[in-house]
């Protein structure tokens, strides 16, 4: 069966609703599919990637800390518009540092996140066979 | 100071639910009373005794039915929104022929009169939603 | 009279914050929670509609704030509130208007 | 018992949601309560007023009669904002025509709906006691 | 052709699950194959059997048991979803040693891999939600 | 390839329509459903945005138009589909991205 393009489009904020969370719930499990996967965050969703996540006083789960195993799981791609970030007065500082280790360059250590411009990745999202959106 | 709250998004696809249960608490720690805790719309979904949530994460539900039980608060369910939803009582359930019904402890269905009621009677009505 | 406002939906995404900001009166409170909290952040436009509205208190919930990873960004002039807190504006305001 | 002042905001739109609907439920529940009553249409809430609603092809109830009925049930302080009418391209031709028969002055007919601007509005619900938000 | 649904909304709140039934019966009249139906977040409250809606207002959840039933649709529950939010089957509802389950007929609970399958296996998939 | 992307959010209450139109491509359409139906109609900004959109096909959920009573007020150049119509628009594009 031939490998197909599956993008993971996350445009919410983490907390105020429950999509983030659950978002990362599928990609974890579509992870052992083997498929070619790739992430998308836009507008509000460029919230999801901060550093310094701490939801003690609000109740909730934390999630934040899955983002930095999406690696261990070959998920790699990770698309971050540059827009989204420059509108809400974001850098990709603010955002947690996502590595992978690459298997076919000696286990190198590269960065997950890939920083596009919106015309960049509308031609991302135009090559993809399978767009699940949260 | 009587305070009355409006809850109108299910538990954990909004965060509505949370902020109404934290502030109530913090509402009822603060001396204020609680004249009642109405669940509207979606809200009625925060009623379920049916909710198995993952260990790490907080039954919602069952947060609710603890600080009613522990501060005698008057929760209530909407019935038209609960009928819509499938937010049974075992009355409801048996009037409308259904085999099982599914609300947790502490709550109890009843009309909209008694959020105009608790609108009336308290000194502030706070509203949590989508 | 004097209303408190609460906004809960990102200023990003949604009209909220800017509905709310044209009917609240001087005088009135604003309190950013849940997804709201972002507005109270530095950087970008929303930030400099808050520095105007100069008759207007606004405020924010310390616990999603937190949740957010935001605290550090935190815009000058702008209260950060415990649910305690939140309670108090809640009694020492006229009445409560939630902008959903 | 002293009368309050209610006031029920509606800022969304009908269908895509169920808040219009389940508003209305509540606004004619209390209606029995004898307190003082009104409802502001602000933003996308205008759309619940608009003429020629025809929910058939949807599979939902086409509740938009019933806003005529609200008169009858003494329900006749309704506010639009001018500015949210303006901002669609809408006018109050647009609208549903709603009245209500005046007791006090022979049962004359007299419009419900009251057109206001923005700073009208924000002192009318300066003046409310308790504000039912959907 | 061979189309997947996913459900992200419950039913009443948001027009979602409204729009999807709609979608999915015509398709169905088009000929072609719906692989699957998949309900996740809010969207597994569209498989409860308790709601009992006004009677000039349509049965949302029925009308999928019924859709359901006419093709043999295959209408799949996301089980982590479903337990968050209350939503049991009656082997769940055992396993979980809850005293009642909810589940209405047609509506299977099942893993997130059904969804990721949905995805591999059909030609085209169509996310309804808020 | 080309994607159908639907649009089912208010474009006055939300970003997403905007967002919508900042990342569709030339050659893909753009479905209106639900509460997006309002981007279809005449005499607001959100109607230049469409006309000044060229390279973009657009079109309409007519059951969700009449729903709301704006049937009437439809702009020029955007094409009125049915529930079958929006079924042949998902299989005549390679891929559909919703945006919610």
């Amino acid at each position: 069966m031939s490998v197909k393009k599956f993008m993971y489009v996350n445009r919410k904020a983490p907390y105020g609703t429950i999509y983030a969370l659950e978002s990362l719930e599928v990609v974890l499990i579509g992870a052992a599919f083997d498929q070619d996967v790739s992430l998308a965050f836009i507008g509000d969703g460029v919230y999801q990637l901060t550093k310094g996540q701490n939801t003690e006083a609000i109740g909730q789960k934390n999630f934040s800390p899955t983002y930095s195993a999406l690696g261990d799981y070959d998920v790699n791609k990770i698309y971050v518009e540059k827009e989204s970030l420059e509108e809400r007065g974001l850098t990709l500082d603010d955002l947690q540092h996502l590595v992978w280790e690459d298997e076919d360059d000696d286990w190198a250590e590269k960065d997950s996140i890939r920083l596009v411009s919106r015309a960049e990745l509308a031609d991302v999202l135009d090559e993809q066979d399978i767009i699940l959106s949260f | 100071m009587k305070i009355s709250i409006q809850v109108n998004e299910g538990p954990y696809q909004h965060e509505a639910s949370d902020t109404a249960y934290q502030f109530t608490k913090a509402a009822l720690a603060a001396g204020h009373e609680i004249f009642r805790v109405f669940f509207y719309h979606d809200g009625v979904n925060n009623a379920t005794r049916l909710a198995v949530p993952p260990q790490d994460d907080r039954n919602i539900s069952a947060q609710w039915s603890e600080l009613a039980k522990e501060n005698n608060l008057d929760m209530v369910v909407c019935i038209a929104a609960a009928q819509r939803r499938g937010i049974m009582d075992p009355d409801e359930a048996k009037r409308q022929g259904l085999d099982a019904d599914n609300i947790a402890e502490g709550f109890r269905i009843s009309g909209l009169g008694q959020l105009i009621e608790a609108g009336i009677e308290s000194d502030r009505l706070v509203v949590f939603g989508d | 009279m004097a209303l408190l406002h609460t906004v809960n939906k990102s200023p990003f995404e949604s009209n909220t914050f800017d509905t709310c900001l044209g009917l609240a009166k001087d005088g009135s409170t604003i309190l950013l929670i849940e997804d709201g909290v972002y507005a109270a952040t530095t950087g970008h436009s929303v930030a400099e509609k808050i520095k105007n509205a100069s008759g207007i208190s606004f405020a924010v919930l310390g616990p999603d704030l937190q949740a957010r990873g935001l605290e550090g960004k935190l815009a000058d002039g702008i209260k950060v509130v415990d649910y305690e807190g939140f309670v108090t504006l809640v009694t020492e305001h006229d009445a409560v208007q939630s902008w959903l």
